[in-house]
């Protein structure tokens, strides 16, 4: 029978694991679902295999090279540091890489970087649209001229990039900023950086977490007593983040830009065809919960750039390049979600050659103490703020990285 | 009974200080290089570029640390620290003299690396042991926050990471997207070679036997003549200045471009490993270790599906994963069970027991 | 050897090496054979040059071999009767044979005192005894006493080697594997040690397995000696018998024509006759 | 001047401007560091005991911690799954003994070392395969640990002292009382001291270093699920709980491997040193110096004392 | 390094003195206000008993230790807080009462060792091992092979040091000292542990040194019949204080040595 091999690369083991299940499990259910109740994408099986990669850069390219073999269609490394190495080797091997609101910001430019993805959003779309939450909470963003806003964030480049915005930002208007890094090695001994919350008094604190960085984080807010309705998250604290502050961490808000839960036909399909035919290795309780649907997101994409790449060559069996393409033509409106059986899942969003970020919009979620609350409609980034700062990056590395290949890849949807 | 030494007499001290006396392993040593060179051609994708260029690139700053915890008895454990210079400087030379073939700044890099690695090296007259460990550390984790803290170090990128810009030799390019895993596997496997030999020259001599002296007794060592803070400091750069140019290969003709975050604690104890198990004070030895620590996993790795399933026993990633862990931890403290002086020892005792074949003494 | 026959019927033996042979590192085969009997109460000396293998059969008999990568890989090992040969070093102590291993080996950052007690780990008679027998050895080494709360790893040499004495001797062994006991002392120190020797055997009946390099006094002190020369023994008797051998006067005790020979007469070409080529 | 007036003065301005921050710091400061030294000393019990640097006590800290949330949530009782923590933690010391130790005897340390890092994967393997990967919460409640805050005014402010913190620094203490007057007044502990200093010695006076060895390797079990239980309801108990352990590095050089008091010391100057170094003078280089601070403290107690606070006296005789 | 110059001495005149010095350690007195002096070419014993201090004052003189008081002269130069490798390029090499050698080299690169202060080519040379590096290998591995021969060790050149026995051991420290080429060669304790007729070697190779190349021997023995046959003036230290010094027959005779160390007249 005919076959895509779709690698999954995963981090079960290692002291990110506690984020890495629940998004290999999400990942790997949804297309085993399809699988199971589809026979697969388009009348073709898809292979999956996962590789467990540990977060560790090492093992991640270690991953890669073991699967470029295989001719996988898309690579998701779920690691920025993982990212950085297969970038240039993306547009080498033909093999697309997927980086979900993760990796390189600057490769949402497509025609820059042909062979990545980064949809939804970026990290500074992210930035931009939390403290636009911020400043309509407080009444226009006018009106955070004299405000503070901390920022704590993990010690490295995935942390540190939405600095150079949130500085921006802070210039337009007129808010101070106060920075908070946690180094890798100290993300569960957050004690001095909450002292120094204590110190400087921010109105409002943003965090760039990942790993036991986020529950550390959320607990030491509880301890320290900083309002937790001022504490606001990027996309990656999940449900046993928020746990962790137990009753206290109520109030504690972050962005989202997909549901929870599973009142989705195509999660019930889920249940029905993977978990209770006990081919998931996911508890049935965890099923739905954040960083579950997180890695569901994920395989919608890898789905649909399957799917979509079928329509355009008319192959069953496609290749990465033709999948790179299909990428390039995810169209998901809620025509399409609700096809997918996942109607009201996501926001519409929209690739295109140019643009592989989609820069979509998301909304701000609320922990009740047991559960995300969504609390918003879906908040747009700050374009403007944000284009000038993806157009700055793409040129930089294009300009760094002399002899950087002009875009050749094809186009199908120039308009 | 192809290897004995009955009948190579030597005639003279040169030929008898060499480093290889018996002409066997002289044969033996160059069949290796040749076989090394061939596997450019022979191998696949995944073999140069996931198991031999790794494994090269271990092996060196292997080497790198052996000289200083091997042979001068100097524990460090800011070996990632000392790659990471190596890497940066490496960085910031290529892109400010571009015109420079990088291959120079390759192995320019290591000099900035063993200039800081002797300046960490200061406290070593005074501290010794497991105690110089807090030294290295604090090498280890000051830089690594230089490493972030210090955006001019990446040419301001906003990734905050090393990039690997184009860079060819006699026009193929060897570093960047576009090289192949042959041409960047032929460079390292040269340089490589072209450093292990001069290791191999330096612990052979005058300068290695001051090293040993030092490790095996220091005050007898001072009481010889032999200075110690020179010594040690000398130690010091030369295993940087290895451990610079292995960080150099590591990021730019294996990763192709990598965060701060590889050159962390845990690359320390990685290559402290590959020293520890292949053998303190043995070059080959540091091969042995990297290809024991990097390349088994590799091979459990492939090797254990298949060996499972045979058995109608399919596990994910994760089990194999932890699988994988439990067997080199049993494999490391199995073969340290057998010969505590490395795999280089084993080695040693195989090839005397080969000497003396077929009898057992 | 004639010699053995010359041996009055042995007493109760209570330790028994029956052709030994010993592997260091799997390669380095050091002992090729040798078999020796101490009799209860009995004062055995075992010399022979540097090298010779003396040490290796005494860690061999007291289970040490194991700790040097060394192995016994034939023949076995009895003490009082039974095979110890598979027993862990402490079990020996515990049984009573204990060794006083060569080149000191103190506790260095222990002090002289606590040396000495650890001497007394295996004993289980109260500490009332152990002070007492401490004080003992205070009198037969003052310089110990003298020292006691100095950390060992500070002493001199000599003073090291008498604390590693004492140390043995507060185990109060049935058995003791001396190595070297005279190395490193002074004259005076020496016959107070023999002394002792004799002493303890004298009143206690504590048996003794003595490598000695000062074959002189080891064969005035001793009731029988094996001489090893590479990894075998040569020669055996009893010390009398040894005493009066020719060669053993020639080679290791130095009155060959008589007369002790001044060190500066000595010339390099006599000698080279050994038992084994 | 500028820099030197921010680096030498405006600090200690600060501390007299807000007397409660400063006292709020030191807590922290001092809970951290009783933490830190609760891990150290699992290491100081061991190299005290073999002269092993033990790398696998990190581990061991999540694998106690591990053993014990993962038996409650299998359905033991809090009390019993304690216990039943403990037994294993003897398991492990036995065998571990048996597996690792005995042949490896009279090893140089760094060898011995080594294999403790074959103990670290063999044991993060086989605890995940047990366990798996994702973090678990302690049972702090179930074991009657305090929880909350208490807030205490003074000085013009306010203090908050969590009560858990209290409790870990009152358990803690106990437990190095404890421990220290075994080790320093007890046959065992002068044996300990003695197998530390040569292996050959000892077992040529007649000292088990197997029943040594499972004695110390059980204390650093139970010290190890101690300092599990409490790092766990701080953090989580998770494998990155594993990292934390590399901070009882400095903590022990700084107290010298060898001494229980100096664990508990250098873990305060550590602890201290490291709250007070970043809350104060982080800010003037951007934060962070954290990571890097605590070894930078020890390494100058070092150039004073080379051998640690407390550790014992490197004899140099030739 | 600085070479101060010394004057040429001949035989017989005074190399080395030793001008009550005194060496504490915290409460222990390990010498106390001792003085005496080594002539050039001579063998000059120093005994007394366990503790003594013996050691310790080779210690001072090489500059292992400091005395707390006193000083001690080396060619006419007293050089205060002298580093213990700048004694050793002046020209003092010893041998250690525990031995003291690099476990893990061979006897041959163990003696080579000794020459490290004699070799001078560069880190260049040593990198590629060829030229100035290679020619000085060689010339110095010759002087070695000599040390070998007359140490009689040929047949252990290439072991690890480790494995030897005791004895060989000491004689392989004597031949790392002789490397050196010293003016002044301390010897302590070279003769433990051996029979006589290992102790009759050493004696030879004693003698051999210091008739053949007028090395000057500072020896400290047990074994009195060494001591008295081979020095020529010999010191007694007891409790770290000096009780005799002169010639071995008038030591030999001297009340308080009988009473301290020699226990009866030899
Ligand atoms: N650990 C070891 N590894 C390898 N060989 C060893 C080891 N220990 C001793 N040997 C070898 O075993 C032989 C016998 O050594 P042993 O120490 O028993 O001699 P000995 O008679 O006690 O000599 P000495 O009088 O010098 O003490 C020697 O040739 C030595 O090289
Ligand atoms: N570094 C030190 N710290 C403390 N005490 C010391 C130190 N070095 C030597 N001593 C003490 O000084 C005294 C003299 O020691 P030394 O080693 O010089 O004796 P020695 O004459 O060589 O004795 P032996 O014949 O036993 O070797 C001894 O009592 C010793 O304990
Ligand atoms: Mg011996
Ligand atoms: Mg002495």
């Amino acid at each position: 029978q005919d076959s895509v091999y779709v690698p999954l690369f995963t981090y079960r083991t290692g002291p990110f694991a506690g984020s890495g299940i629940p998004i290999a499990d999400g990942m790997h259910d949804y297309l085993q679902m399809l699988n199971e109740r589809d026979g697969g994408i388009g009348g073709v099986k898809l292979v999956l295999e996962e590789c467990e990669t540990g977060y560790d850069t090492k093992k991640g390219v270690e991953c890669y090279e073991s699967v470029k073999g295989k001719n996988p269609v898309i690579v998701n490394p779920w690691s920025t540091g993982i990212t950085l190495p297969l970038i240039p080797r993306a547009s080498v091997d033909k093999i697309p890489i997927l980086s979900m609101a993760y990796g390189l910001s600057a490769s949402a430019r497509g025609d820059i970087f042909p062979w990545v993805f980064n949809p939804p959003a970026t990290y500074w779309d992210g930035m931009s649209m939390i403290i636009k939450y911020i400043g309509e909470k407080e009444g226009g963003l006018e009106k955070l001229k004299g405000k503070k806003i901390g920022f704590l964030h993990l010690d490295a480049a995935f942390g540190k990039e939405p600095i150079p915005l949130l500085q921006e930002l802070a210039k337009q208007y007129g808010f101070e900023v106060a920075l908070y890094p946690v180094a890798a090695q100290d993300m569960q001994n957050q004690s001095s950086q909450w002292l120094s919350v204590r110190r400087d008094r921010p109105d409002y604190m943003v965090m760039w977490g990942w790993g036991a960085m986020n529950g550390a984080a959320v607990k030491e807010a509880v301890r320290s007593g900083y309002p937790m309705d001022k504490f606001y998250s990027v996309w990656w604290p999940g449900e046993d983040d928020a746990r962790a502050g137990g009753a206290g961490a109520k109030g504690f808000k972050m962005l989202n830009w997909h549901a929870v839960g599973t009142d989705y036909p195509a999660l019930k399909d889920i249940q029905k065809h993977v978990v209770d035919k006990g081919l998931s290795k996911s508890p049935k309780d965890k099923v739905g919960e954040l960083l579950y649907n997180r890695g569901i997101y994920n395989s919608l994409l890898i789905a649909e750039g399957i799917a979509q790449a079928q329509k355009l060559t008319g192959k069953k069996v496609v290749t990465g390049e033709d999948v790179r393409r299909g990428m390039e033509n995810i169209k998901l409106d809620p025509a399409r979600l609700k096809e997918l059986g996942l109607e009201g899942f996501t926001d519409p969003m929209t690739l295109t050659c140019t643009d592989h970020n989609s820069h979509s919009a998301a909304f701000m979620q609320e922990w009740d103490g047991s559960k995300w609350v969504k609390i918003s409609e879906p908040i747009k980034p700050m374009t403007e703020q944000v284009r000038a700062q993806l157009d700055a990056a793409a040129k930089d590395y294009a300009d760094k990285n002399p002899g950087w290949p002009k875009r050749s890849e094809r186009c199908d949807n120039q308009s | 009974m192809l290897y004995r030494e009955a009948g190579q007499f030597k005639t003279n001290y040169v030929a008898d200080s060499a480093i290889f006396p018996l002409r066997q392993d002289r044969i033996g040593i160059g069949l290796i290089i040749v076989a090394a060179y061939a596997l450019a051609f022979l191998g696949n994708d995944f073999l140069l570029q996931a198991v031999l260029i790794p494994f090269l690139v271990f092996s060196l700053a292997s080497i790198g640390l052996n000289i200083l915890t091997g042979y001068t008895g100097l524990l460090s454990l800011g070996t990632g620290a000392f790659m990471g210079v190596g890497a940066y400087a490496c960085y910031k030379l290529m892109t400010a003299f571009p015109e420079v073939n990088v291959i120079v700044w390759i192995l320019m890099s290591g000099f900035f690396s063993a200039a800081i690695g002797a300046l960490f090296g200061l406290p070593s007259l005074r501290i010794k042991g497991f105690y110089l460990a807090v030294a290295t550390l604090a090498a280890q984790f000051f830089l690594q926050w230089c490493f972030i803290r210090i955006p001019w170090l990446v040419n301001y990128n906003v990734s905050g990471a090393l990039e690997a810009p184009l860079r060819t030799l006699f026009g193929i390019p060897i570093i960047g997207a576009t090289a192949t895993p042959q041409t960047r596997y032929l460079v390292v496997l040269t340089i490589v070679i072209l450093l292990t030999w001069l290791a191999s020259n330096l612990v052979h001599g005058r300068i290695g036997r001051m090293w040993i002296a030092i490790r095996d007794m220091d005050l007898a060592a001072e009481l010889m003549g032999i200075r110690p803070l020179q010594t040690k400091l000398l130690a010091f750069a030369v295993s940087s200045y290895y451990c610079g140019v292995a960080g150099a290969l590591l990021v730019f003709l294996w990763y192709g471009g990598a965060e701060y975050d590889v050159f962390n604690i845990n690359q320390s104890f990685f290559i402290l490993f590959m020293v520890i198990i292949g053998g303190l004070g043995s070059l080959i030895g540091s091969f042995f270790g990297a290809a024991l620590i990097f390349i088994l996993p590799i091979v459990l790795g492939i090797v254990l599906p298949a060996m499972l399933s045979p058995f109608g026993i399919s596990v994910g990633a994760d089990v194999i994963e932890h699988l994988r862990f439990m067997i080199v931890g049993a494999l490391i403290i199995f073969f340290l069970i057998v010969e505590p002086h490395g795999l280089a020892r084993l080695w040693q005792i195989g090839k005397q027991k080969l000497l003396v074949w077929p009898f057992p003494y | 050897m004639t010699a053995a026959a010359l041996q009055p019927a042995p007493a109760e033996t209570v330790l028994t090496v029956n052709n030994i042979e010993v592997v260091y590192d799997h390669v380095i085969l050091v002992l090729k054979g040798v078999s020796l009997t101490v009799p209860k109460g009995g004062i055995v000396a075992l010399l022979g040059a540097n090298g010779a293998g003396k040490t290796t059969t005494l860690k061999a008999i007291s289970n040490l071999l194991h700790a040097e990568r060394g192995e016994v890989t034939k023949g076995s090992i009895e003490f009082k009767g039974e095979r110890v040969d598979k027993l862990s070093p402490n079990e020996l102590v515990r049984r009573g044979c204990i060794q006083v291993l060569e080149g000191r080996h103190c506790f260095g950052h222990l002090t002289i005192e606590e040396n000495l007690l650890t001497g007394a780990f295996t004993r289980k008679d109260g500490n009332a005894a152990i002070r007492r027998d401490i004080e003992a050895i205070y009198e037969y080494f003052p310089r110990l006493k003298q020292r006691r709360t100095s950390m060992a790893g500070y002493t001199s040499g000599g003073e090291q080697q008498m604390c590693a004495i004492g140390r043995a001797m507060m185990s109060k062994p049935s058995m003791i594997l001396l190595d070297e006991p005279s190395m490193g002392l002074a004259p005076q120190i020496v016959e107070e040690i023999f002394e002792i020797v004799r002493k303890l055997n004298a009143t206690e009946g504590v048996s003794f397995l003595l490598a000695e390099q000062n074959t002189n006094m080891a064969l005035k002190y001793a009731t029988y000696g094996y001489i090893l020369e590479t990894g075998r023994v040569v020669m055996d008797g009893p010390a009398q018998m040894l005493r009066e051998n020719e060669d053993v006067k020639e080679f290791y005790l130095g009155v060959s024509e008589g007369d002790r020979k001044s060190f500066r007469e000595v010339k390099s070409y006599k000698r080279r006759k050994r038992w084994l080529a | 001047m500028d820099i030197l007036y921010k680096i030498f003065i405006e600090p200690f301005v600060f501390m007299g401007e807000a007397p409660d921050l400063l006292i709020q710091t030191l807590w922290e400061g001092l809970v951290s560091g009783v933490l830190y030294a609760l891990i150290a000393l699992g290491f100081v019990l061991i190299f005290k005991a073999s002269g092993v640097f033990n790398f696998a006590q990190g581990i061991m800290v999540v694998f106690a911690a591990l053993t014990l949330v993962g038996l409650y949530e299998a359905g033991v009782p809090a009390f019993l799954a304690l216990i039943l923590a403990v037994l294993i933690m003897l398991v492990l010391a036995v065998v571990v003994e048996r597996v690792v130790l005995r042949p490896l005897v009279n090893q140089p340390d760094i060898i011995l070392f080594m294999a403790t890092f074959g103990l670290t994967y063999f044991l993060i393997g086989f605890g995940e395969l047990i366990f798996g990967g994702n973090p678990k919460e302690m049972i702090t409640s179930e074991l009657y640990l305090p929880r909350g805050t208490t807030e205490v005014e003074m000085l013009g402010g306010f203090v908050r002292f969590q009560h858990l913190d209290i409790a870990a620094t009152v358990i803690a203490s106990i437990m190095i009382g404890l421990l220290a007057v075994f080790f320093s007044k007890t046959r065992i502990g002068r044996a300990l001291r003695a197998v530390a200093d040569s292996h050959k010695a000892a077992l040529s006076v007649g000292i088990s270093l197997n029943q040594i060895w499972v004695i110390v390797w059980f204390a650093a079990g139970i010290v190890a699920l101690v300092a599990g239980i409490m790092w766990g309801a701080r953090a989580g108990v998770s494998f990155s709980l594993q990292i934390i352990a590399l901070k009882a590095l400095p903590v022990l050089i700084l107290g010298g491997f060898t001494s229980i008091p100096g664990a508990i010391i250098g873990g305060l100057i550590i602890g201290v040193g490291e709250k007070l170094g970043e809350f104060y003078w982080g800010p003037l280089v951007g934060g962070g110096i954290e990571t890097w601070l605590a070894y930078v403290i020890a390494l100058l107690f070092l150039l004073y004392r080379p051998q640690g606070l407390f550790g014992e006296k490197i004899i140099e005789r030739i | 390094m600085r070479a101060p110059d010394h004057p040429v001495l001949s035989k017989g005149d005074v190399l080395l003195a030793v001008e009550n010095v005194s060496l504490g350690f915290g409460g222990v007195k390990a010498l106390t206000d001792v003085s005496f002096d080594i002539r050039k070419s001579e063998i000059r014993a120093i005994i007394g008993p366990n503790g003594a201090g013996k050691t310790s004052m080779l210690n001072c003189i090489n500059g292992f230790y400091y005395p707390t008081e006193g000083r001690i002269t080396f060619k006419g130069v007293r050089r205060p807080k002298m580093r213990p490798y700048e004694a050793a390029r002046g020209g003092i090499a010893r041998t250690f009462q525990n031995v003291a050698l690099f476990k893990s080299m061979s006897t041959l690169d163990n003696i080579m060792a000794g020459r490290s202060i004699k070799m001078r080519s560069n880190f260049f040379w040593q990198l590629f091992r060829h030229g100035p590096a290679m020619k000085e290998e060689v010339a110095h591995r010759r002087f070695v092979e000599e040390i070998i021969d007359f140490l009689e060790i040929q047949h252990i050149r290439k072991t690890p040091v480790g494995r030897l026995p005791y004895g060989l051991q000491k004689r392989v420290e004597l031949g790392r000292a002789l490397a050196m080429e010293p003016e002044l060669l301390l010897l302590d304790e070279p003769m433990a542990g051996m029979n006589l007729e290992e102790k009759e070697d050493m004696s030879r190779f004693i003698l051999e040194v210091n008739q053949q190349y007028g090395t000057t021997i500072a020896l400290i023995e047990h074994d009195m019949g060494v001591v008295m046959d081979l020095s020529d003036r010999v010191v007694v230290l007891e409790y770290g204080r000096k009780i005799a010094d002169g010639t071995p027959a008038e030591v030999k005779g001297d009340q308080r040595v009988i009473d301290a160390y020699l226990g009866v007249a030899h």
